[in-house]
C-alpha cells in the first residue's frame, strides 16, 4: 500500500519550493514516515528550523512548527523542550545553518545532551542563497564564492557534533532513502540530543557548478560514497578512502539527558525552600 | 497465478521532472512525458515501491490494494 | 520622452532575466541610448513566475521599473496571466504558442509561434529557447537595431556557445518577423 | 498585616518582579552590571518550577526565551549593551512573530565594551531603532528599586497584552542601588494573562485579526498546532510576499503600540502646574533633576519635571503640549543627546531645549542641572 | 580613449568601487540581496593579491575585516538587514577602536527575515542607532549603478579621513537593477590613503589628538607596536575610567563627525529654486520622485526634489532652510516612516510633513508621489 | 639568573588586575617565556584576545595587541593573519570567552586550520563578572547562578577541537608552571591552527564556593589530576578516572594550513587573469 | 531635610559594601527612616579602591549618590586619600590606624583606631573588620540606634557567624565612643 | 665549596600575598609579612626557581649571577 504522506502534511502546501531533484523533499518522507513508525502525537511535536531551503520543511509538517533565524534553530528548540519537556522537539536544517551561523547552538546543544533530535540536511552548499560555499563544501570544489576552487577544509559533521558531547549521531544519504526514517526513529527514541546527518543534494546551485550533469549523477555518487559502518570494519584504510560511513555513528547512555537533570536541580529547590 | 497490477498515481502538479523515479525503477516502467513523469509500462511493475520512496515531490504513489 | 517599457516574463530557470539584460545591454551599450532592467523573484527563485523589466529611452531614466509595458514576452500562461495587466492598449505580446493557450482579452498585438519547440527543433538545444525569444523581441520592438542586439548577445555568452545562440537569435527575429508579417 | 519589606538593588527587585508577573522561564547570558538578576533567577526560579537556563551567548538567550514563551512560558533575560546589540535580530523576530518576552537591559556606558561598571543612558536609542526593519517598540526607564520592581510587571503585562517584546532599561545606577522596597500581595497587582484562543484547534490562526489588533496566542503542547515564521506572514502564519497582506501585517504590528499609546505611555509631572522651566528627565536622571527642581524653587525659579516612565512610545502628546507652555526644556542625560533629540522633534521649534550630555560613567548631579535651569530665560 | 563601460547591478558596481578605492580584504557572509558583492569580491580581490573570506557568520565578517583592517587592508563587508542586526556589536567596536572599514547593506524588507527578496528603505535609523552607546556614524544612500560604485568609494574616503566605520546602504532595487556604468580611469577619482603616523614607533599613539581630532593609525606588522580595545581608552590605547578622558575622547569621536558634516553631507536639488513643493527622498525612491516632480512641472505644479545622498549626518541644516521656503514636504519611503521623523524633527513645526509609507515590497510609484504633492495646498 | 620578564612586559603595567593567586599570571609568564624562547620579533607579533580577566592579557605583553569583543577573539584574529600571514598570531582568553560566546569562532579556526595559537586559560568559570558557570563548569559544582550545583554537562575543550578539525592540540596546568611555556613553543612552531588549554583558578569566584580553603589547594589539585600522556598510556581506565591528560594531546601535519592555501588561490587568480 | 550622607571606603574586598548596605538597611527597615545605598568600583573590582554610600533621610531620597558627606571611613591609604575630597566641614572622618598615616588637612572630627588589628585580636577574625567599622560608624554618626543597627548586622549574616558579628559590631561601637569621647 | 647565595628580590608593589611562593618554595626560604612575602632564610635557597617560576605577580626574582 502506499504510505500515507497525507497524514502528516498541512493540506494546500504542496508542491513545495524545493527546485526538481532537491534531496530535501527525500528527507521530508523519511522524516515523516518516522514520525508515523513512531506514532508521534502531532499537537506534542515540534518541529524547528532555521532559514535556508532546508529549513523551509516544518512549513509543510502538520505538528507545531517554528522556523526560526538563520542559525538558531536549536537555541529556540532548548528554550520549548524547556518549557514543555515533553514535547517531542525535532531540528531541521541545512549544513550552512547548522554548522555556519548555527555552530555554536549546535556545538552547546550537543553539550548539554538535551532531548531533542536535529536532523541536518547537509548539500555541502548554501542553497537559498544561490550557492555559495559552506563549512560542508568539500576542498577544492566550485561554489559562486570560490571561483578557484574552495580553499576551506569542510567540517566533518559527526566528528564535530561527538567533539562537543552529542550522544547518538548518525549519517544516511537520499540515495539511501528506505534508511533515512530508520535512522531517525532510532534517534528520536535516544534519550539525549541525537544528531541525524544525511547526504543529499542542490542539483541547482552545486550540482550544475561541479560538473555534474544530473541528478542521478548526484544521486549515484552518494551511492558510490556510502559504506555503512558495518561493513567498514571489515574494510582497509585504502578501501575506505573516499568514502564516507553511514548508519549510527556513535551513540551512549552514560551522560545523563539535560532536562531530566534539570528536573532534579526543581527537585532540590524545592526541597531547599 | 494471475499477477494484480498496481494503480500508479500520479499528482501531475507536484511533479517537478526530476527523472528519479524514471532512472530509479528497476523495471523501466515509467517514462518523462514533457515536464512530467508518466506510466509507459504498468505490466512491468514489481511493487518495488521504489519510485514512490525517492521521489522528492510526493508526486508518485504506488497504490498496491 | 522616448520611455519604451519591455517584460519578459516566465517560468524561474527559463533564461528570461538573462534576455532582460540582453536588451538592455544592446540598447546601453551598443545602441547609444540608456536603458534600465530590473527583476523580481520570490523565494522561489528557481520555480514560480519570474520577470525582467527594460526600460529604455533616450534620456535618463528615473523611474526603473514599468508604468504601463510597450511590449511583454510571456513563456508560460501564469505569467501571461500575471504579467499582462499593464500592457498598454495596443501593446506588444508575444507568446510561446504551445504553452499559452488562453490569450488575454483586449487590444493587443499578438504574436504567437512555438518559441520552445523552436529552440528545441530549429536550433537544437532548448536551452536557447530564451535567445530565440529575445531574437524574436528586437523584431517586433524595433528598440535597437538587429546588429547591435547580436552584438549584445554574443558578448554574453561564453565562447563555445557563440554560433549556437547566434542561430537562436536570427531565427527567433525571423520567425517573428514572419508572424507578424 | 504588615507586608514585606526588603532592602534590595534595582537587579534584585527587578527578578522579584518578574517572578511576581508569573515568569516561568528566564535564559540569559551574564553580563555586567546585569548578572544579579540571573542570580535571584537561578535561585527562585526552580523553587516554583520555573525554568533558568544560561545560553551560550546572548543570541541563544533570546531564542530561548522564544521558544520558550512559543511553548507558554512568561519569559525574560537580562543583559546589557553588548548583549542588547547582538540581540537585535532576535528581537525583531520577536516583534514580527509576535511573541511576548520581557527583555532587561541595564545600561552601562558604551559604545562596545566601552566602561562595563559605569552607568549611561545610551541604550533607548536602540531600544526602539536598534533592530532591522520595521516595528514596534515598548521600553520603559524605572527610576528607583520600587518602580524597576513594579515596571518589570508592567512589563509583563504590556508584552503579553500587546504580543510583542517590552524592554525595560534601567541606567546602572537604579540597577545597583539599593532600597526599601515593599513587596504588594498576591493579587495587589494586576497581572495579565496571555490571551488564549477561544476557537477550536482547528479553526485557530496565530494572526487571526478577527479578533482585534492582537490576536490570542496559542502554546505549543497545549492542544493546538501552528505555524510560526520570521518571513512576512498571513494571518494562518504561513508565509506570504502578497502585498497587501504584507503592507497591512506590517501596519497592524506597529499600530497595536501606536494606536493604543494612551495605555501605554507613563510620565510623572512634578510641579509643572505654573512651571517656566521644565526638566525632562528619566531613569537616575530623573532623581537628580526632582533634587534640582526643589532647589530652584527654594530659590523661586518655578522650575519642574517632567519624568518620562515610557521612553517608548515617546510622550509625544505631552511633550508638545508642555513645549507650548513653558520657555525652556532641559534635558539631563547620560549619553551625548539622544532624548534631547525626541524633545526637540516634539517642541517643534516652540522653546529651547538644553541638554546636559554626560558619558563620563559618573552620574548628573543635581548642581550641573540647577545652573541649566537658571541658563533658561 | 574611450573609457571602460560595462552594463552592472548596483550590488556588482559596488564591488568594483570598492576595487577602484584600494579595497584588499573582504569579509562576508551571504545574505540575499547582497550576495553579488561577494561573488565578484571572491573573483578579482584574489587577481590583485587581495583576500577574500567567507566567514562563520556576520560577526566573524565584522571581526575579521575589523582586524584585517588593523593590519593595513582596507576592508570592506557586505550584507543586508538580519546580518546588518547581528553586526551591531562589532560596529559599536569599530566606532570605539576607531578603525576604517565600509559597511555595505542592501535593504530589503524586515523586520527579521521578512522578505529577503523585497526591497526597503527600513535599515536607515539602525544605520546610527543601532548599536548601544553613543557613537558617530556616517551612511550614503546611493541611488544609482553609477553613484553606488562612487559612493562606495566614498565610503572608503570618508572611513579612511574619518578613522571610523562607514555604511553604504542602498535598497534592493538599486542594488539589483542594472544600468550602463561608466569606469573612471586610475587616479581620476580621489582615493584617499590612511593617515599613516608620522611619528616613531617609541613616540606613537594610536589616538594621539596633537594630530588633531583624527590620528593617524599605523597598522599591525608595520614596525609600529601598540594596544587596541573596546573598553574606553586614553590616547594610549590603554583602558581607563577616568572622568575626564572617558567625556573627552566619546565627545571626540563624535565630533569627528559632527563638526564635519559639511564635508560629509552630500545631496541633490531638482527643480528647488522656486519649488512650492518638494519631496525628500533618497535611494530608489528618488528616482520615482524625479519622474514625479517632471510630471507636477508639466502640469504646472512648483515642484522640486531634494535628493538625500549622504543619509548620516542628516542633512539638518539644508532641511531647515528648506523647510522655512516651502511649503510642504511630501517623503516617499520604503519604511513606515523613518526619514519623516528626521524631517519633522529639522521642518520643526513650519511645514507640514507629508509621508508615502510603503512596506510591501513593492517600489512606490510616481503616481503615488504626484498624488501627495498634490495634497499640499 | 632570573628570567627577564620585564624585556616583554610594557613598562609601567604593572601590578596586572588579576586577584591574589589567580592562574592568569601564571599562564602570562608561559607564555612571556615562549616568545623568548622563539625570539618572535614584537612589532611581528599580534597577541589577540576577546573580554574576560583572562583576555586583559594583552594589555601588559609588549607587541601588537589586540583586546576584541567578547568571544570574537578568534574572528579579529583570523582577519589580522588573513591581512598579514606573515606575523605571529596568537590569541589569548578564558574558558567561557572561548567555548560560551566565542564557540563559533573557535571551532572555524580549527575547520581552516589557519596558523595561529590559542591559548585558553580554562578556570572553569566566568571570572571577570563573577563568578557564573561555564560551559567548563563541570557538572555539580556551584557558581553563582547554579546555587542547587550545576546541571550542565561540561566541554572537553581538546576533544572539542579536534572534532573540529584543529591539528595540534595541548593541555596543561598552572601547576605545571614550567611545561607552559614548553606547550606554546611546540603549538607555535605547528604550522596551522594549535589549541593550547591551560588549566588554571579563579580562587575568588570560584575556589570559595567550591569549598577550597586557599588558593593551594587548588594549585595542588592541579597537581593531582594532571596526568601527562605519557604516563597514561600505561595507567588502567580505573586508574584515569578523573584525571586529565596534559601535555600534546593531538598533532597532525597532513591538513594544509590556511593562509598557505589562500597563496594558492591568489596564484591561480593571477593566473587567470 | 535631614540628608544625611555616609561613605565607607577602602580596598575591594574588606567587606565596606556589605557595611554600606547594613547601615542602609538598619536605617530604612529597622529605624523607619528612608536610606539608600550604592557603591561603585572599577574593573579591578577585587583591588584598587572601592566605595560605597549610603544616604540617610527623614524623606524621599532623590539623588541616591553623595553631594557632601557627612561620615567618611576610610580603611586604607589610597580610600583616604582619593575619597576624603567632599567630605564636609567638621564631618566625621573614621580611618583605621595602622593603615592610614597620612591624615588629611581640613577641619575634620577625624578619629582613629587598629580597625583592622582589632577584628584579628579583639574579636578574633581579620574578616569581620568591616563589621568593626560598622559599629564605630553606627556610634559616630548616630544615624540609628545600636539596637536597629545590630538588628541590621545579624539579619544580614548566616547563622554560623551571628556572636562574631554581634561581638565585632559591639567591639567597633565601643572603641569608636571610647576613642570620640 | 662555598655557596654562593642569590639575591631574592622582592617587587613590593607587585606581590599581592597570595602564598603561591611561600608554599611551593622546598626550602621553606619565605614567609608572608602581612600582605607581603618576605626571605626569612636566604641560607637554606637552593636557588631551584620555583617561587619566581610560579608567582602569579612577577613579583619575586631569584638573581643568581
Ligand atoms: C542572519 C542571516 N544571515 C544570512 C542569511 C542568508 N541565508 C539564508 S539561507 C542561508 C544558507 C542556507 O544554506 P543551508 O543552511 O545549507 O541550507 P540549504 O539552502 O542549502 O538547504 C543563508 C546564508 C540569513 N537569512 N540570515
Ligand atoms: C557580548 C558580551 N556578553 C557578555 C559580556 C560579559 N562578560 C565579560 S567577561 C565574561 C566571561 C569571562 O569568562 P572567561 O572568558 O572564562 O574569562 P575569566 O574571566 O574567567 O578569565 C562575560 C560573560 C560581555 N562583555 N560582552
Ligand atoms: S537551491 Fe538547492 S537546496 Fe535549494 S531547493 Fe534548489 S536544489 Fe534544493
Ligand atoms: S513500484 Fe517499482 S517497478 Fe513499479 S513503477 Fe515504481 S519503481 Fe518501477
Ligand atoms: S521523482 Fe517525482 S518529481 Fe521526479 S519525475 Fe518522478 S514523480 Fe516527478
Ligand atoms: S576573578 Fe578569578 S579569573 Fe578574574 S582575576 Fe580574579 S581570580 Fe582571576
Ligand atoms: S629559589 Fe627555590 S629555594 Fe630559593 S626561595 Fe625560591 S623556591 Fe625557595
Ligand atoms: S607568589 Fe608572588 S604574589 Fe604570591 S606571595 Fe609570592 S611574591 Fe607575592
Ligand atoms: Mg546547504
Ligand atoms: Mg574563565
Amino acid at each position: 500500500m502506499a504510505f500515507d504522506y497525507d497524514k502528516w502534511i498541512r493540506p494546500g502546501k504542496l508542491p513545495h519550493i524545493w527546485c526538481p531533484g532537491c534531496g530535501h523533499g527525500i528527507v521530508m518522507k523519511g522524516l515523516i514516515r518516522a514520525m508515523e513508525t513512531l506514532n508521534l502525537k502531532k499537537e506534542e511535536t515540534a518541529v524547528v528550523s532555521g532559514i535556508g531551503c532546508a529549513s523551509r520543511l516544518p512549513g509543510y509538517i502538520d505538528c507545531c512548527t517554528l522556523h526560526t533565524a538563520h542559525g538558531r534553530a536549536a537555541a529556540f528548540a532548548t528554550g520549548v523542550k524547556m518549557a514543555k519537556p515533553e514535547m517531542n522537539v525535532i531540528l531541521v536544517g541545512g549544513d550552512g545553518d547548522g554548522t555556519a551561523i548555527g555552530g555554536n547552538h549546535f556545538i552547546h546543544a550537543c553539550r548539554r545532551n538535551i532531548d531533542m533530535t536535529y536532523i541536518i540536511m547537509n548539500n555541502y552548499i548554501y542553497g537559498m542563497t544561490g550557492g555559495q560555499f559552506s563549512p560542508c563544501t568539500p576542498t577544492g570544489h566550485k561554489a559562486s564564492t570560490t571561483p578557484y576552487g574552495n580553499p576551506d577544509p569542510g567540517f566533518d559533521i559527526a566528528k564535530l557534533a561527538i567533539g562537543a558531547g552529542a550522544t547518538f549521531v548518525a549519517r544516511g544519504t537520499a540515495f539511501h532513502a528506505n534508511q533515512i526514517d530508520k535512522l531517525i526513529v532510532e534517534a528520536i527514541q535516544h534519550k539525549g540530543f541525537s544528531v541525524v546527518e544525511i547526504l543529499d543534494d542542490c542539483p541547482t546551485t552545486y550540482g550544475r557548478r561541479n560538473k555534474y550533469k544530473s541528478v542521478i549523477e548526484m544521486m549515484n555518487r552518494l551511492k558510490e560514497v556510502a559504506v555503512p559502518v558495518k561493513a567498514a570494519e571489515k574494510m582497509t584504510a585504502e578501501q575506505l578512502q573516499g568514502k564516507v560511513l553511514t548508519g549510527v555513528l556513535y551513540k551512549e547512555e552514560v551522560k545523563p539527558e539535560y532536562t531530566a537533570e534539570y528536573a532534579k536541580v526543581i527537585e532540590r529547590a524545592k526541597a531547599s525552600k | 497465478m494471475e499477477k494484480t497490477l498496481p494503480k500508479i498515481e500520479i499528482i501531475e502538479k507536484y511533479c517537478k521532472g526530476c527523472h528519479i523515479c524514471v532512472e530509479f525503477c528497476p523495471k523501466d516502467v515509467l517514462e518523462m512525458k514533457g515536464f512530467c513523469v508518466s506510466v509507459k509500462n504498468l505490466e512491468a511493475c514489481i511493487k518495488c515501491m521504489q519510485c514512490e520512496l525517492r521521489c522528492p515531490d510526493f508526486a508518485i504513489k504506488v497504490i498496491t490494494e | 520622452m522616448s520611455r519604451y517599457e519591455l517584460r519578459f516574463s516566465g517560468a524561474g530557470g527559463q533564461g528570461l532575466i538573462t534576455a532582460g539584460i540582453i536588451m538592455a545591454k544592446a540598447a546601453s551599450i551598443y545602441e547609444g541610448k540608456q536603458a534600465v532592467q530590473s527583476q523580481s523573484y520570490g523565494p522561489e527563485a528557481r520555480g514560480g513566475a519570474s520577470k525582467s523589466e527594460v526600460i529604455i529611452s533616450d534620456g535618463p531614466i528615473d523611474y526603473p521599473k514599468a508604468t504601463t509595458v510597450d511590449a511583454l514576452l510571456a513563456m508560460t500562461q501564469e505569467a501571461c496571466d500575471k504579467y499582462t495587466h499593464d500592457l498598454k492598449d495596443g501593446g506588444i505580446l508575444l507568446v510561446d504558442s504551445d504553452l499559452v493557450t488562453k490569450l488575454p482579452k483586449g487590444n493587443y498585438k499578438i504574436i504567437s509561434f512555438p518559441i520552445i519547440n523552436t529552440a528545441k527543433n530549429d536550433v537544437g538545444r532548448e536551452i536557447v529557447a530564451n535567445i530565440v525569444a529575445l531574437g524574436a523581441m528586437v523584431a517586433l520592438t524595433g528598440q535597437v537595431s538587429r546588429e547591435n542586439a547580436e552584438k549584445a548577445v554574443l558578448s554574453s555568452v561564453p565562447e563555445a556557445f557563440i554560433e549556437l545562440n547566434r542561430k537562436a537569435f536570427s531565427i527567433g527575429f525571423e520567425k517573428a518577423m514572419a508572424a507578424s508579417a | 498585616m504588615s507586608k514585606k519589606v526588603a532592602f534590595l538593588q534595582g537587579n534584585e527587585a527587578a527578578a522579584h518582579g518578574a517572578l511576581y508577573a508569573g515568569c516561568d522561564f528566564f535564559g540569559g547570558y551574564p553580563i555586567t552590571p546585569s548578572t544579579e538578576v540571573a542570580e535571584v533567577m537561578s535561585v527562585e526560579l526552580p523553587k516554583v518550577g520555573g525554568k533558568f537556563i544560561q545560553m551560550e551567548d546572548e543570541i541563544g538567550a533570546m531564542a530561548a526565551i522564544l521558544g520558550a514563551s512559543l511553548a507558554g512560558a512568561k519569559v525574560l533575560t537580562s543583559t546589557s549593551g553588548p548583549g542588547l546589540s547582538l540581540k537585535q535580530e532576535l528581537i525583531g523576530y520577536g516583534c514580527i512573530a509576535e511573541i511576548p518576552c520581557v527583555i532587561y537591559n541595564v545600561m552601562r556606558g558604551g559604545p562596545s565594551t566601552g566602561m562595563p561598571t559605569g552607568p549611561s543612558q545610551s541604550d533607548v536609542m536602540c531600544a526602539k531603532w536598534g533592530t532591522h526593519g520595521d516595528h514596534p517598540a515598548i521600553c520603559l526607564t524605572p527610576a528607583s528599586v520600587q518602580e524597576t520592581y513594579e515596571e518589570v510587571i508592567r512589563a509583563f503585562n504590556l508584552s503579553e497584552k500587546y504580543r510583542t517584546p517590552v524592554m525595560v532599561m534601567p541606567d546602572e545606577i537604579i540597577a545597583h542601588m539599593r532600597e526599601r522596597i515593599v513587596f504588594p500581595e498576591k493579587g495587589e497587582l494586576e497581572v495579565v494573562p496571555r490571551k488564549s484562543p477561544t476557537v477550536s484547534p482547528e479553526q485557530y490562526k496565530p494572526y487571526d485579526t478577527s479578533f482585534g489588533d492582537v490576536p490570542p496566542l496559542a502554546a505549543f503542547g497545549s492542544g493546538y498546532k501552528f505555524h510560526v515564521t520570521g518571513l512576512n506572514k498571513m494571518q494562518d502564519g504561513f508565509p506570504t510576499t502578497k502585498a497587501e497582506i504584507v503592507q497591512a501585517e506590517e501596519e497592524r504590528q506597529v499600530r497595536k503600540v501606536d494606536a493604543n499609546v494612551d495605555d501605554i505611555v507613563t510620565f510623572e509631572e512634578y510641579m509643572l502646574d505654573d512651571a517656566d522651566v521644565v526638566v525632562v528627565a528619566y531613569g537616575s536622571t530623573s532623581r537628580s533633576a526632582r533634587y534640582a527642581v526643589n532647589v530652584a524653587r527654594e530659590q523661586g525659579i518655578k522650575a519642574g519635571m517632567f519624568r518620562i516612565k515610557t521612553f517608548w512610545p515617546f510622550p509625544d502628546k505631552q511633550i508638545k503640549a508642555l513645549a507650548g507652555r513653558v520657555k525652556g526644556i532641559v534635558i539631563p542625560e547620560m549619553n551625548l543627546g539622544m532624548c534631547s533629540l525626541e524633545l526637540e522633534r516634539c517642541a517643534q521649534g516652540k522653546v529651547p531645549v538644553l541638554g546636559i550630555f554626560r558619558v563620563d560613567g559618573e552620574p548628573i548631579n543635581p548642581d550641573q542641572i540647577l545652573e541649566k535651569i537658571k541658563e533658561v530665560k
